[in-house]
């Protein structure tokens, strides 16, 4: 199956059951899959008006109750930025998946790129911490979205699947487990008198119960800046309290976000970091560089957001360099460099996307660092 | 504070909304002689009324005046994004289609920036009841032009009089396949409340309309005291139900016309959805 | 094994179903590991579009195929941009009537689209074209083809599908057996 | 003396006569086996006569003649010869031995030689044996068959008949001029009259090719009419004598008994290859008969057929089976109307099939191919294989493509088989070949695409002036068509084709290279 297909289902299997979207390229088959399954397993479909529409019905449908996401590609993914920052807000658990396409604007609608990896982190106005995945398969996105679902659930935010056109279209072997295999988390549900509730007190892991609508909780979820109880608070105290819980139950749980995957490490010189499709050409790279005797590894980034910082910082104390392989003019490779604070050189292979990066770029790259 | 005093306190005579209020936030922003609170009122006196689960009622609102309204019922209540209430509502029905839904927000958010969303809502039958407080402007942002102000009216934004025309709400809801419509002014508080009532036990897209005062920001720019608004309320409107919606146009230089104008019956978007895609069940 | 299959063809011609029929065939019931992906224009009719597959008893890291070991071409344009690709030792499969090649290669060649449309349906070129493809090259297994070509059809045309895979499984047959036939000098019944 | 040994002996009045005849006056010990028939020539023994009687169950048969060079009409010394020997090929192919017909030459003074001849003859018959051929006693008559005229014509519905006379306008015979009408023959046999011997002529005369069944608005099936008719007139014992003495039938009728054991195949070339245990058997008919019977004529090699079917089956890699005693099937029979020993044949070819394991028969005859396929089981003869005419495997082969056709030469025109086009509605099959024969050449092919009326015989009986009328006819519209061959579907319609070719004055305005559509494509076939 596709990629697209590969997530729809991982969603599905995650209990995702609602979708609420908007068709755009290459972004549209997960929404024809999830309209044809979801009725089946009691969940609901809708294409919404619009991608801003698709993003509120997906935070309603949260709120009441379900696992909901919606998928998207960069233009429509630009819309729904105000909603996704009423998301983080209201912390509120749903999916966004992004399959990117070369931008910025229309850009390329049939043609793959990683260009909105900082969109992903920036996009929506204000500070605050996101999660994003890249995985590069689709199997990978299979188990990513369930993981996906599942971090969102835990830590009560929005999160987003960063795929490509490129793996959103490929078509590979997916092997999906009886449900029994597969872990599916919830949202931790309030206890104690609802009269107390406070929508917004975390508990020990940072993270504060959430109930649903109709639970009688009488719950007020706003984007106003909102103390402990929800209320809006206009003060900067109350910014300031709000601002630190959303930014530290993710960072504060970051050994349990973050996901890397590392080929070949111990002894490389070079290491290239990448991720999603590009991932897959650095594997390529790194084998044939190998072949020639070069010591290359790869650090793959399965969690893009939170950045893997450390890992980079620890590399940065022994190898001799990284080349980030992206199919962007440079977004985490910049991250990369900040990460490696001038310890050990750090080199782009990248472009401006439409196409894949090809595995005699990076070699030619890796030579010339050599 | 004294023991007395707190005694008399306690003893004076429950707000007959105070269960379905959250009167620790009081006092609200809104400003005195503003039409809100009066039909915020009408909206949760009929909510009672209706005798509907209260549990499973929810309010979502925009961004705006009207907008803070979510803020105030004490029920699982949202205050979204600018214009979005209605995509948040319909997410939060669809979810849980148990839930009594009342979209409760201004003109502005729900017409020019949410103006789509609202005709699709009302073209899917969206089973939500959507209140909008019509006071003619933005009034939040201190009075600008919106799509509801009159031709030639002053706002900030038209400083010599609106030169665009404003929409016919209950002709764009019927037009747009909304099964009840009706429209009201604030001084029509029974006739309101009644109206919401019937809308909120009525499955399907229901749309009312209330037309308040905005004394501060439309008023003073518009030489209308507040009284005189009331009594253009009074003078200048005409009840008639059923209503051709192609004459429902608010300009108060001639009549304008109140009452309730669709009440029909149409599957509602939840209906036709498992009808059509899950017939098995 | 590692086989690149290039497809290649112009929009509504179902070269991407090939493709993924291919793929599927490999991936699922051979137990292989296989990649598919595609490109095509905006159009869904009439455009060129090309479809890359990847057949493997290994991990594949890198889907795309810059020269492919086999090369499928049903039209013109797709040949002639593809076909330099082509690894020298590469199998070159095309439309017989649609595509005429050059510069004295050996090919093979199905008319696909007029046996499509002797079946009674022009969609099917494409099912015949797996069929003929399946037994030229044994990159996939027979059984797991036409299983596949099955799953991959709307159920009503089942029948008739699986009728044009096994056309042009046939046609292939009867073209390997004519060069078997004919290396061994036997060219017609009374020569 | 009585003697379980029969043979019989043609001997002609002139000289051989006198020897004999010194022979009885001396009482000499003629074998007393030997039964003389005194005969005006032996040039006038035809090879129907010579074959009748082993179908009667002689266990041979002797021509004497006058020594060559003294016949008294010229050229009966030839004759006989020529006729013995082609009678003992088809006696030595048939599983009789050849040598059970001896032809014998004598001058009148050489009486002491021709008893010498017969005892020679007398003790190698007995050292042969028996003939295996029994002579037929009883009827076996097929069960629930019709036997009245009224429930035959019930049968048929031919009262359904409109008098419309479309059939007579169509039927090639009326069309040559025949007094010959179906719509009449089917009043006159309604009326009551199907004993009045001018009725029985036209019901022999008809060429069952079925154009008067296509043309009936109401659907009278006149050839399966005729068909019973004709088993009722068999009955009867009043058949006509078919064509050819009866040579034919009377072989068919030897070949019922099931402990003849036919060498159908002891001439096959070397380079065809067969395989006792293939799935697919292959039914070769009664071309190498007709051969040897008709090679006199403008070499008909209808036997070519067979070869070329063999040929193709091997060149797409089929080694089908043969039944070295393959029997005829006994079209010829049913048609004829000896409805009891039809069914002999095909009870004894069913088993015979049946007990080759085969799954599939192949046949390059539409005659054995419609009656092995259809006639069997409307007489609830079943065969436990499908029946596949070597047209339809050769589409179904080369319709799988990598074959290409040389270009054909000339011009070709094509002969419809009656029991293909008409009877099996396949008259659409041969012209699918056709048009992959001529693919390159699409103008080489001359056809309209309906099918052509009937060769002018059927089943060896009703051949006369009329139907050598309009066999010219056909061959001088194809010549003037521009066609250059004219490509059958049948090895009879070759066989009859050429026989309207030898027209001594017409000569040359008929002459067309004639040649089966299987071996027009083995000719020209190759991998692509």
């Amino acid at each position: 199956m596709t990629g697209d297909v590969a997530c729809a289902e991982g969603a599905l299997a995650a209990g995702c059951r609602f979708f609420g979207g908007y068709p755009i390229t290459p972004a549209t088959e997960i929404a024809e899959h999830m309209s044809g399954r979801l009725p089946d397993v009691g969940g609901t479909f809708i294409q919404m008006e619009d991608e801003i529409a698709a993003m509120a019905s997906v935070l309603g449908a949260a709120w009441s109750g379900c696992k909901s996401m919606t998928a998207t590609s960069g233009p429509g993914f630009s819309l729904m930025m105000e909603n996704i920052g009423l998301g983080v807000c209201t912390e509120t658990p749903c999916v966004v998946v992004n399959v990117q396409r070369g931008g910025p604007s229309t850009g390329l609608p049939t043609m793959g790129a990683q260009a909105d990896m900082m969109q992903a982190r920036w996009g929506s106005h204000g500070d605050y911490e996101i999660i994003a995945l890249a995985p590069c398969s689709a199997q990978e996105i299979f188990y990513q979205t369930i993981t996906a679902f599942n971090l969102s659930e835990r830590y009560r935010t929005p999160v987003f699947i960063m795929t490509d056109e490129m793996i959103g279209h490929m078509s590979e072997k997916v092997v999906i487990p009886p449900a029994d295999q597969i872990t599916t988390e919830w949202r931790p549900k309030p206890k104690g008198r609802k009269d107390r509730f406070l929508l917004f007190k975390p508990d020990e892991n940072g993270v504060a119960p959430m109930p649903a609508a109709g639970e009688g909780y009488n719950v007020h979820v706003t984007g106003l800046t909102h103390d402990e109880k929800g209320y809006p608070v206009m003060s900067v105290e109350a910014q300031e309290e709000m601002m630190a819980r959303i930014k530290r139950k993710i960072l504060g749980n970051r050994d349990d976000i973050i996901m890397t995957e590392g080929h070949g490490l111990d002894d490389a010189d070079i290491v290239l970091v990448s991720y999603g499709i590009s991932a897959r050409t650095s594997m390529a790279a790194m084998q044939q560089a190998r072949a020639q005797g070069l010591k290359v590894g790869l650090l793959r980034l399965i969690t893009v957001w939170p950045f893997a910082e450390d890992h980079i910082q620890r590399l940065a104390e022994r190898v001799k360099g990284f080349v980030t392989v992206e199919v962007n003019l440079g977004q985490i490779h910049l991250e990369v460099l900040r990460a490696a604070a001038g310890r050990a050189p750090c080199h782009l292979v990248g472009h401006s996307g439409g196409t894949i990066i090809s595995p005699d770029q990076v070699l030619a790259k890796i030579k010339e660092v050599f | 504070m004294s023991a007395t005093a707190q005694a008399s306190v306690m003893a004076a005579p429950e707000h007959p909304l105070e269960d379905l209020i959250r009167s620790d936030r009081i006092p609200h922003i809104w400003c005195p002689g503003c039409g809100i609170g009066t039909a915020f009122a009408a909206c949760l006196t009929a909510m009672k009324a209706s005798g509907i689960d209260l549990q499973k009622t929810c309010m979502v609102s925009g961004i705006g005046c009207s907008g803070r309204a979510a803020g105030y019922v004490k029920l699982d209540s949202f205050h979204t994004t600018h214009g979005r209430a209605i995509p948040f509502a319909t997410g939060l029905k669809l979810g849980n289609p148990e839930l009594n839904v009342v979209v409760f927000s201004g003109d502005g958010d729900l017409f020019a920036i949410g103006g789509n969303h609202f005709i699709h809502a009302a073209r899917r039958n969206m089973d939500l009841t959507v209140i909008c407080l019509n006071n003619l402007n933005y009034g939040m942002t201190g009075g600008q032009v919106a799509a509801t102000t009159p031709h030639l009216a002053r706002t900030t934004t038209t400083p010599v009089g609106n030169p665009e025309s404003p929409f016919n709400l209950p002709l764009l809801a019927w037009a747009s396949g909304a099964t009840y419509v009706a429209r009201w002014t604030v001084l029509h508080t029974r006739e309101l409340t009644d109206c919401i009532k019937k809308a909120i036990t009525k499955s399907g897209f229901s749309f009312i309309e209330v037309l308040g005062p905005c004394p501060v920001n439309y008023g003073r720019r518009n030489r209308e005291k507040p009284l005189e608004t009331l009594r253009l309320y009074r003078d200048q409107t005409i009840i008639r139900n059923n209503a051709d919606p192609s004459d429902l146009e608010v300009d108060f230089t001639k009549k304008v016309v109140l009452g309730e104008f669709v009440d029909k019956e149409r599957a509602t978007c939840i209906e036709n959805y498992d009808r059509t895609c899950r017939p098995a069940l | 094994m590692y086989k690149q299959i290039t497809i290649t063809g112009f929009g509504g011609q179902g070269v991407i179903l090939a493709g993924r029929i291919m793929g599927e065939a490999a991936a699922i019931l051979d137990h292989l590991e296989s990649t598919l992906v595609q490109s095509y224009g905006p159009e869904s009719r009439g455009g060129a579009c090309s479809a890359q597959v990847t057949i493997a008893d290994g991990p594949i890291y890198f889907p795309y195929i810059q020269s492919p070991d086999i090369l499928v071409c049903l039209s013109q344009s797709g040949y002639d941009k593809h076909v330099a690709t082509l690894k020298k030792d590469g199998v070159l499969i095309v439309e017989q009537d649609l595509v005429k090649p050059e510069g004295g290669r050996d090919y093979f060649a199905v008319p696909c689209t007029r046996f499509a449309e002797e079946l009674g349906n022009k969609m099917m070129a494409n099912i015949i074209m797996v069929g003929f493809f399946t037994a030229i090259t044994g990159a996939i297994s027979l059984e797991a083809a036409r299983a596949t070509v099955k799953k991959s059809v709307p159920k009503a045309t089942i029948e008739k599908n699986v009728k044009a895979f096994e056309r042009g499984w046939e046609y292939a047959q009867a073209t390997l057996k004519g060069r078997r036939e004919k290396a061994a000098g036997r060219i017609g019944v009374v020569a | 003396m009585p003697t379980e040994f029969k043979i019989v002996l043609f001997l002609c009045s002139w000289g051989p006569h006198a020897a004999f005849q010194r022979l009885q006056d001396q009482r000499a010990d003629i074998p007393p086996e030997i039964k003389m028939v005194r005969i005006p020539c032996s040039g006038r023994i035809s090879k129907a006569l010579l074959f009748k009687p082993f179908e009667m169950g002689a266990d041979g048969v002797i021509l004497v003649g006058c020594a060559p060079g003294a016949c008294r009409y010229g050229t009966g010394t030839e004759t006989a010869a020529e006729n013995t020997e082609d009678t003992r090929q088809i006696l030595d192919l048939i599983g009789l031995d050849g040598e059970r017909v001896q032809l014998g030459n004598f001058q009148p003074d050489a009486a002491d030689d021709l008893l010498a001849f017969l005892k020679a003859f007398a003790a190698r018959i007995r050292e042969l044996g028996k003939s295996p051929v029994r002579a037929q006693a009883g009827r076996d008559r097929f069960a629930g068959e019709p036997e009245t005229v009224e429930a035959i014509v019930a049968r048929h519905d031919v009262f359904a008949c409109q008098d419309c006379g479309k059939c007579t306008s169509a039927c090639s015979l009326a069309l040559a001029g025949k007094p010959f009408s179906p719509r009449y023959v089917a009043a006159e046999i309604i009326a009551g009259h199907a004993d009045r011997p001018d009725v029985r002529t036209s019901v022999n005369a008809c060429l069952t090719c079925g154009v008067c069944y296509e043309r009936c608005p109401s659907a009278v099936n006149f050839p399966e009419f005729i068909k019973d008719m004709r088993a009722y007139y068999h009955d009867r014992a009043v058949s006509a004598v078919p064509a050819h003495g009866g040579f034919f039938q009377s072989m068919m009728r030897a070949m019922t008994s099931e402990s003849l054991v036919p060498r159908r195949w002891t001439h096959l070339p070397e380079s065809i290859r067969t395989n006792p245990q293939s799935r697919v058997l292959f039914f070769g008919g009664c071309a190498s008969y007709f051969d040897i019977f008709f090679h006199k004529f403008l070499g008909v090699q209808t036997e070519r057929i067979v070869e070329d079917s063999l040929r193709l089956l091997n060149f797409f890699d089929v080694e089908p089976a043969l039944m070295s005693d393959e029997r005829c099937c006994g079209h010829d029979l049913l048609w004829s109307g000896d409805r009891e020993n039809f069914l002999r044949l095909a009870r004894i070819n069913a088993d015979a099939i049946a007990a080759t394991g085969a799954e599939e028969i192949i046949t390059a005859c539409p005659e054995c191919c419609h009656t092995l396929c259809t006639e069997y089981a409307r007489y609830g003869i079943e065969l436990p294989v499908k029946v596949t005419h070597m047209h339809a495997f050769l589409e179904r082969e080369i319709g799988k493509g990598a074959v290409a056709f040389k270009a054909p030469q000339g011009r070709m025109a094509f002969q419809d088989a009656c029991r293909q086009s008409r009877f099996d509605g396949q008259a659409d099959l041969p012209r699918k070949l056709l048009k992959h024969l001529c693919a390159d050449a699409p103008e080489a092919l001359d056809d309209d695409g309906a099918p052509t009326p009937c060769c002018g015989n059927s089943a060896w009986i009703g051949c006369d002036a009329f139907s050598k009328h309009f066999q010219v006819q056909r061959l001088q519209r194809v010549r003037q068509s521009g066609s250059t061959t004219l490509i059958t579907a049948c090895p009879k319609c070759q066989i009859h084709l050429r026989c309207a070719m030898e027209d001594v004055l017409r000569g040359g305005d008929l002459k067309l290279e004639t040649m089966d559509l299987v071996s027009a494509i083995a000719r020209s076939i190759y991998w692509a």
